[in-house]
């Protein structure tokens, strides 16, 4: 007994460490998770109350949907085309800003500025520069007498639109992060592979990048569930539209829930995208995490 | 169902709530609104006007978010003692509103105070009532206008004080107005026109007397008036002379404002902005209706206010002075001016500062001149359903798809099933 | 680094960062426009009105807004700061049985859509009679699965002969945490720290939903504010009333920067 | 003054070869004792095990009269210098050193002071503001020194502390260590490469191969009396030469590398095996020939290599398959390819089993007397 | 095979203080050039700053006949062992071993063979695939050397290779070093903090002292003739002794900390100058008295402390406030508190200027010559 009791230490001392953090999500996330995943199985009255049980009639109804095999689509589409891309460009930035020079600490600032931009601020700037009649973008092509293109207003390109902002929001974060991954990297071993006279690219690749890879599976992991996640910009820039084009499964569930009051369903979809994410989550994990490499 | 619980618990922390304050003297409510920018200045000069002119009653104006979210907010706290005294309701909220439970109707202070209802704007009163009972007090209105470039009219070669009636003489004429960037015609992607072009022509949108008798269960909208519609969208559309701005309701504004296209659909509070921002002349006209019926007119829009049941007595006290406050004519007036909203008071218009302004601008005359116009019945009392923000969401689609080439009756009845469906869950699922 | 290389870095250096800031600008330009320029989408205003400004700072107790801001913000980063630090060292530098798998119970709360856990959390608000609160507007967030990963990934990188070294130095856990891997991590402090506050400073929904009242709400609302639905929105407004939010948080941002610089402290082992 | 014992103590890293196997050792209160042995041995890996950082696999571990196998480090009460150092990155050196204190609640100026007293010692008075990154290589060796130094703990480990030292701050920090282990009674576990470290500084040394105990004792008796050939070259330096050799016994002479011939006393004669022996002698113990030497003992040599060392000169040459070599004191002048007369004597030589390499005969006392010297009252 | 010349080079750290000053030094190509000095006296940055990595902050480096100040390591075509290893955590010991040849687009084939080679001459061959947190701080230390090794540059720096090495290891690595070093011409600059290896390695010797050089030289001449009193006590272990002294001109003789009184040849004497003057003498020129010695050349010492280092007695006393040491081949039963007589001779004394502290005196060279040996055709 007092042998397991002195072997236990770390674990009672663990459950002491952990116990603020369990108690804010068992309030705030555990219990209203459930009660979503509750509510999945009724439809609701106009009050959000359970009202009927269904069964999984709610989720039949979802996967036969045109409407959410439709948004499945385009929320992939759109993590597609965001997470790739944005952490690329964060990392490219990154890599800039590592470099010690004289007044490097401004572009750092700038690169990282647009984390400080809200996303409804962000949102309303962009909206502005997509506005295909007194927009930045439509006016440039016009300069160089190039066809205007109904940046958010054509489905083909909504949601590459919407991605191109949500790309510039994040971006600010991911370059933090990447760069703070960055500084943490021993000099010791850059001077090493400059003696040996390893090219620029040759330390990015066998140095810079396995070094910097706990960073880069972290933003990755964040990176893609933010994607799965993206709401505001989409409430603001298209509202889902055009022709449902980029009506992500969360904005799908924001407007059945907080539009048309049907929690049951929202609820299901909510459920739903919580499966995808985790899926993907552990693939990242089982997959990606062993290529990790940490000291 | 938390009603009881919330019953014996005392309001919040802080002494701003609603309830009357400690000395007992000044009854003091909180009014919930969901007016930002210009709205939310006017309304708080309002609010001050109506404190300064009594001492018995103080109100607090609130703003809460958008309409979606202010009534997110109010399911919240509906029917218990937090609830505010008085919250402000967009017209598609107006049928959950009265099945709430949550709300005292207007109707019953109407007859206790023998209010005269008639000096209100008829038109306006119709659309919040139901079996002749009034459930709330209407404040903000507006109504869909036709808003033109005259100088493309000139240019083009039409006559800019005439613009065209009826759905043919707008395509013709958005045909005439198309040039190089500029096009034709345009309408914001939004059902609430849509429920207006179908109202115009005396359709319903929903059975049931467009769910005044009775909980509507089936969609009216894809019928003849609304195929109309669509077929006349669809027209320009593939004539390469309607511009397709989008969603916002700014987007649109810049295009017209930058002649990107020569004739739109707006509100009516939209005009003064109009104006203001336009580097050429613009008229202001009604909005087209199909050439085979006689033009119905307007279904009203905007919000309304809403009195709170299960508060103090004299908090509903309070809340009935100060609406009563705001449907006089000086203060619709000032609302008016400010806003661009109707005066749900005609009186108001008769105020030197209005008959001033319309002076300058003659074509805010025009937006008063269609709703008073307007014909009074089923059709343009407009449509009564609980679900109607999700029903509005699938006209959008459906006028997505329209101008991605889609066909008009398949997308309508699209959004039809789709309205059907919700309205059949929300009757299953009624207490 | 060579003369021609350097210029090929500044170069890219300004060029990029002059593209990612460009919106911020472009904002920045609007704010002092009246509404005609805007339509007609200029980028330079013909003069440079504040006009826009004033109209923010009269509509709105905007001063009282950006204090309420910081107030909260400034809690969230601190309580995140705590509460996430304690869970990240648990998770790396204590050993226990079902450690990975609370760890990712952890990060299955990241994935879970807040419009899922919205509705009954102001609820739980309200019972808890925290409406119009700074605890309301705060607690929820102090637990954050994001910052305990962030956290975690850099604890592991920090080299195991410092926790040897103080164990043998008879450091008691608490106190290695506080005097080791506290300051050693500085930079994901700070990156975190910067991230929280920022987050909340950015946050709109919830505070809207949970304050009924002026007394604690934020500026995010108040940029809201400015916006309208219906009536014209003033473009100049509203992108001045964006400048006075975002200033605060750059300003942060540049200074987190700073520390963040200072904060880099290279391993020296041997 | 803490007794330090290990009870078959073993360690795998892969659960599969052992890196430490089976080591029965007692290390007693207030000793000094010196750990040696060839890089990658399992030294550090012992130090680490006897300070709770690794996993006994097997075995007990004793601290004081407590089983100490699942004693939480801070439990052991005792201080470690790491091989690696270990410094912290973000303290000033000052607080590096005092780290320790602070946590026992030391007060600020007793730390302060005894800081500056270690710190002066070390030679590190002008660096107590730097952080380590700022430091040389010696200079954060001396910080770790000094961290564990200042704690006092009755037990003390060091792993090759003074590696980055140059010889004449060892020398000064070799006694100053004594000296402290001394008056403090520090039970003290010592791991160094330093040859002279190791026969100064030790009450006993311990010498590991490959996780296995060759020989424990004192420094000097290790060095006369090698347990084994591993040990023999080990210790010293230059090592011990070897060479196989067989007895000739219709000579009475023992044949070293089927070269050289040297005469076995007959008393000797008759304790040696008849099977092959491997035979060993240290160079110091080669002599140059003078005068008087016996021509027997005589064997000559081509040199294939010199050093000069300074005051003494190192060369080598073939012998059998072996190389050997010769140190003289002196500078000679001696070049490469010159053939050169050695001494060797019967006396000098160690003679180990050919099989087990278990040592046969020991070298006589080589013990040399002041016949001057006038002893104190 | 690349010259290596430093012109007056200085370098700070903070901007204020110069850790390296005025260095003016030619490295000839292909020589074996071995840094020394006491820690923290500024090798490493000495290093640092021939391979690129630390600005240069005055003066001139040129490396084969360019200028280099401002070119990048890469460029300079060198390869260094760092004090700290740097090596790469995330790669196993063969990949961090072919890196740089992998960075020179080598054959992976030709990679794998070198690293074989190199890691069995250095010891590694079991290791290739485990990460460095997996190994001991020698091997480590080895895998350090078998990158600098396998690149095969001209020119190589290397920060105390050796020091977490055993005795037999580095006896065997400094000989491999040194062979690969000559059979490629290499141009080596080696700091070590290890008397042997300076003393047997070098071409010649650098000895740094506060970041100014102090002599370069052969290594012999450094030991025999050692420009000043620091580089006297830093060369040699145990170190020289010193101590004051004043020459007595009536009776010609030289007067030794207050004590000890040494006579001074008459053709000496002329030489001395009347002012103090510090005298030096190595431990290993103190005798032991036989018989024949002349009294004059005998005083009397208290013995403080004794070491027996195995091959060798060392024993330490007093003269004036200097606490000398004597070196005796052999083991010495000697005791402290023992009084011994010592025997010394003008002619092993180095004599300083008291102020300047310039070498007045050489000892006179004390090489031995083999009388016996035979000189080969
Ligand atoms: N980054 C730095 N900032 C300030 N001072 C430094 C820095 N690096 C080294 N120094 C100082 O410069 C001096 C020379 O350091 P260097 O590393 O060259 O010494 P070294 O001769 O290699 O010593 P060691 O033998 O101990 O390795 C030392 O006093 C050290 O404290
Ligand atoms: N974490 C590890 N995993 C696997 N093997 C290890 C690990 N650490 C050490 N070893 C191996 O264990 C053996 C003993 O290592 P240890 O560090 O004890 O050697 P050492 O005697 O201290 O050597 P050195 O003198 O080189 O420091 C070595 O062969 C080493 O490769
Ligand atoms: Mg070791
Ligand atoms: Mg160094």
């Amino acid at each position: 007994m007092s042998t397991f009791w002195r072997k236990s230490v770390d674990a009672r001392t663990a459950v002491l460490y952990l116990l603020p953090s369990i108690i804010l999500f068992s309030v705030f996330i555990f219990y209203p998770m459930f009660r979503t995943i509750y509510l999945s199985f009724f439809l609701t009255d106009q009050n959000g109350n359970a009202a009927i049980n269904v069964g999984f009639e709610n989720y039949q109804y979802l996967l036969s949907s045109s409407e959410f095999i439709n948004s499945t689509k385009a929320t992939v589409l759109f993590v597609l085309y965001t997470v790739p891309i944005g952490i690329v460009l964060a990392l490219f930035f990154a890599l800039l800003a590592n470099e010690k020079l004289k007044g490097i600490g401004f572009f750092r600032t700038m690169y990282s500025s647009t984390m400080g931009i809200s996303v409804a601020a962000s949102s309303v700037i962009w909206l502005f520069m997509f506005n295909p009649s007194i927009g930045m973008f439509n006016r440039l092509l016009s300069v160089f007498s190039l066809p205007q293109i109904q940046w958010l207003l054509d489905p083909e390109w909504a949601l590459l639109s919407v991605a191109i902002s949500t790309i510039w929001m994040n971006l600010g974060f991911s370059f933090l992060i990447i760069l703070g991954g960055l500084q943490n990297i021993d000099e010791h071993l850059y001077e090493s592979s400059r003696i040996d006279g390893a090219g620029y690219f040759y330390r990015l690749r066998r140095i810079t990048l396995p070094m910097l890879s706990p960073t880069l599976f972290f933003i990755i992991t964040i990176s893609l569930i933010n994607a799965f996640q993206t709401f505001g910009q989409i409430d603001i820039l298209t509202k889902g539209g055009p022709s449902q084009s980029t009506n992500l499964i969360v904005y799908s569930i924001y407007r059945e829930a907080f539009i048309n009051y049907q929690f049951g369903t929202a609820s299901a979809q909510a459920v739903v995208l919580f499966v995808i994410i985790l899926i993907v989550t552990i693939l990242q994990f089982k997959l990606v995490e062993k290529k990790v490499h940490y000291q | 169902t938390n009603s009881d619980s919330k019953e014996s618990s005392t309001p919040s922390t802080d002494g701003n709530k609603g309830g009357t304050t400690n000395d007992g003297e000044k009854v003091s409510i909180e009014f919930w609104h969901a007016m930002s920018g210009t709205g939310q200045e006017s309304i708080d000069k309002l609010v001050k006007g109506f404190n300064e002119s009594q001492d018995n009653y103080e109100v607090k104006a609130e703003y809460q978010g958008s309409y979606e979210e202010s009534l997110t907010k109010l399911r919240g706290v509906g029917g218990t003692k937090d609830a505010p005294a008085i919250t402000q309701v967009f017209e598609v909220g107006t049928k959950y509103m009265i099945d709430s439970g949550y709300i005292e109707p207007m109707q019953s202070f109407i007859d206790k105070d023998n209010y005269d209802l008639s000096q209100l704007e008829e038109n306006i009163l119709n659309y919040y009532k139901v079996d002749g009972e009034l459930y709330s007090m209407p404040f903000n209105s507006s109504t869909p206008v036709m808003i033109y470039n005259k100088d493309a009219f000139k240019a083009a070669g039409l006559d800019p004080e005439k613009a065209p009636g009826t759905f043919s003489e707008v395509i013709a004429a958005a045909e005439k107005l198309t040039t190089g960037d500029m096009k034709g015609f345009s309408m914001l992607t939004y059902g609430w026109f849509f429920e207006q072009l179908v109202a115009t022509q005396g359709g319903l949108y929903v059975n049931e007397d467009n769910g005044r008798s009775g909980d509507a269960t089936e969609a009216l909208f894809n019928g003849p008036e609304g195929l109309n519609v669509f077929n006349f969208l669809n027209d320009m559309n593939e004539a390469g002379t309607f511009g397709n701005f989008g969603t916002v309701w700014d987007d649109i504004r810049s295009a017209f404002s930058t002649e990107k296209v020569a004739m739109y659909m707006d509100s009516s509070a939209g005009v003064a902005a109009a104006i203001n921002n336009s580097p050429f002349e613009v008229g202001v006209a009604y909005i087209p209706y199909a050439d085979e019926v006689q033009r119905n007119g307007v279904v009203i829009g905007g919000a309304s206010l809403w009195m709170s049941k299960g508060i103090a007595e004299e908090e509903q006290e309070a809340a009935w002075e100060f609406m009563k406050y705001m449907a006089t004519p000086e203060v619709q007036a000032q609302w008016h001016l400010d806003t661009g909203y109707f005066a749900i008071n005609p009186a108001a218009y008769d105020e030197e500062n209005v008959k001033e302004k319309w002076a300058e601008f003659p074509q805010f005359k025009v937006t008063v001149d269609q709703l008073q116009d307007t014909v009074p019945g089923l059709a343009t009392q407009g449509a009564l359903i609980s679900v109607f923000p999700e029903s509005r969401q699938q006209i959008v689609t459906a006028l997505e798809e329209l101008y991605q080439g889609n066909d008009p009756q398949e997308v309508l009845d699209k959004a039809a099933e789709g309205t059907n469906r919700a309205m059949e869950i929300a009757n299953k699922t009624k207490k | 680094m060579g003369l021609p290389q350097k210029i090929w870095i500044y170069f890219l250096l300004i060029l990029t960062s002059a593209l990612v800031f460009f919106p911020v600008l472009y904002a920045f330009m609007i704010s002092f426009m009246t509404g005609p320029e805007i339509i007609q989408g200029k980028f330079f205003p013909q003069t440079f009105s504040f006009e826009n400004y004033t109209k923010v700072f009269s509509r709105l107790p905007l001063m009282n807004y950006l204090l309420n801001s910081f107030i909260v913000s400034a809690s969230v980063m601190i309580g995140q700061l705590i509460v996430c630090s304690l869970a990240a060292y648990a998770f790396v530098f204590l050993k226990f049985k079902g450690r990975d798998f609370i760890f990712f119970l952890f990060i299955s709360t990241m994935m879970i859509p807040w419009e899922a856990t919205m509705i009954p959390n102001v609820f739980t608000i309200r019972n808890l009679d925290w409406y119009n609160t700074y605890q309301g507007l705060t607690v929820p967030f102090f637990a954050l699965a994001f910052g305990t990963f962030l956290l975690r990934q850099h604890f592991l990188t920090i080299p195991k002969e410092l926790h040897e070294a103080s164990q043998i130095a008879g450091l008691s856990r608490f106190k290695f945490f506080w005097k080791v891997v506290l300051p050693v991590s500085k930079t994901s402090l700070v990156t975190l720290g910067a991230y929280g506050f920022l987050t909340t400073w950015n946050m709109y929904l919830w505070p809207l939903l949970i304050t009924t009242n002026q007394s604690v709400r934020t500026v995010q609302i108040g940029l809201k504010q400015l916006q309208s639905q219906e009536i014209a929105t003033e473009w100049g407004v509203v992108m001045a009333g964006v400048i006075v939010v975002i200033i605060p948080t750059l300003l942060l941002l540049f200074l987190g920067q700073k520390q963040l610089q200072k904060g880099l402290s290279k391993g020296a082992l041997k | 003054m803490k007794r330090v014992e290990l009870i078959d103590v073993s360690k795998s890293y892969d659960k599969q070869v052992d890196v430490i196997s089976n080591i029965n050792v007692t290390i007693e209160p207030g000793e000094f004792f010196v750990l040696v042995g060839p890089s990658g041995c399992g030294k550090s890996t012992m130090l680490r095990m006897i300070a709770g950082l690794e996993e006994i696999t097997g075995g007990t571990l004793k601290i004081g009269d407590k089983v100490a196998n699942n004693l939480t480090p801070d439990k052991r009460d005792l201080s470690m210098v790491f091989q690696n150092y270990a410094l912290y990155p973000h303290l000033s050196v000052q607080q590096n050193i005092t780290f320790g204190l602070d946590v026992k609640r030391m007060k600020k100026e007793e730390q302060r002071r005894k800081a500056k007293e270690v710190a002066a010692m070390l030679g590190l008075s002008d660096y107590l503001d730097r952080k380590p990154r700022e430091l040389s290589g010696g200079q954060r060796q001396r910080v770790a020194l000094a961290r564990s130094i200042v704690s006092e703990t009755p037990i003390c480990l060091m792993d090759e502390p003074l590696s980055n030292l140059d010889a004449k701050l060892r020398a000064h920090m070799r006694s100053e260590i004594r000296r402290i282990q001394r008056q403090l009674g520090i039970t003290m576990i010592y791991v160094t490469h330093d040859q002279v470290e190791a026969m100064t500084m030790g009450d006993r040394i311990m010498i590991l191969h490959e996780g296995k105990i060759q020989q424990v004792g004192k420094p000097i008796d290790i060095y006369n009396y090698p347990a084994n050939p591993f040990v023999a070259t080990f210790i010293g330096s230059p090592p011990m030469n070897l060479a196989k050799a067989e007895f000739d016994k219709a000579t009475s002479e023992l044949v070293l590398g089927g070269e050289i011939r040297l005469p076995v006393p007959m008393d000797e004669s008759g304790k040696l095996p008849t099977t092959t022996m491997t035979v060993g002698i240290r160079p110091e113990n080669l002599y140059p020939v003078t005068p008087e030497t016996k021509a027997e003992d005589i064997f000559h040599t081509t040199v294939t290599n010199v050093e000069i060392l300074g005051n003494e000169t190192v060369f080598s040459f073939t012998i059998g398959e072996e190389e050997w070599m010769a140190k003289w004191s002196g500078q000679w002048h001696i070049d490469i390819g010159d053939q050169l007369p050695v001494r060797m004597e019967f006396e000098s030589i160690s003679i180990f089993d050919g099989q087990s390499g278990e040592l046969l005969k020991r070298t006589v006392d080589h013990g040399n007397y002041v016949t001057t010297k006038e002893v104190q009252a």
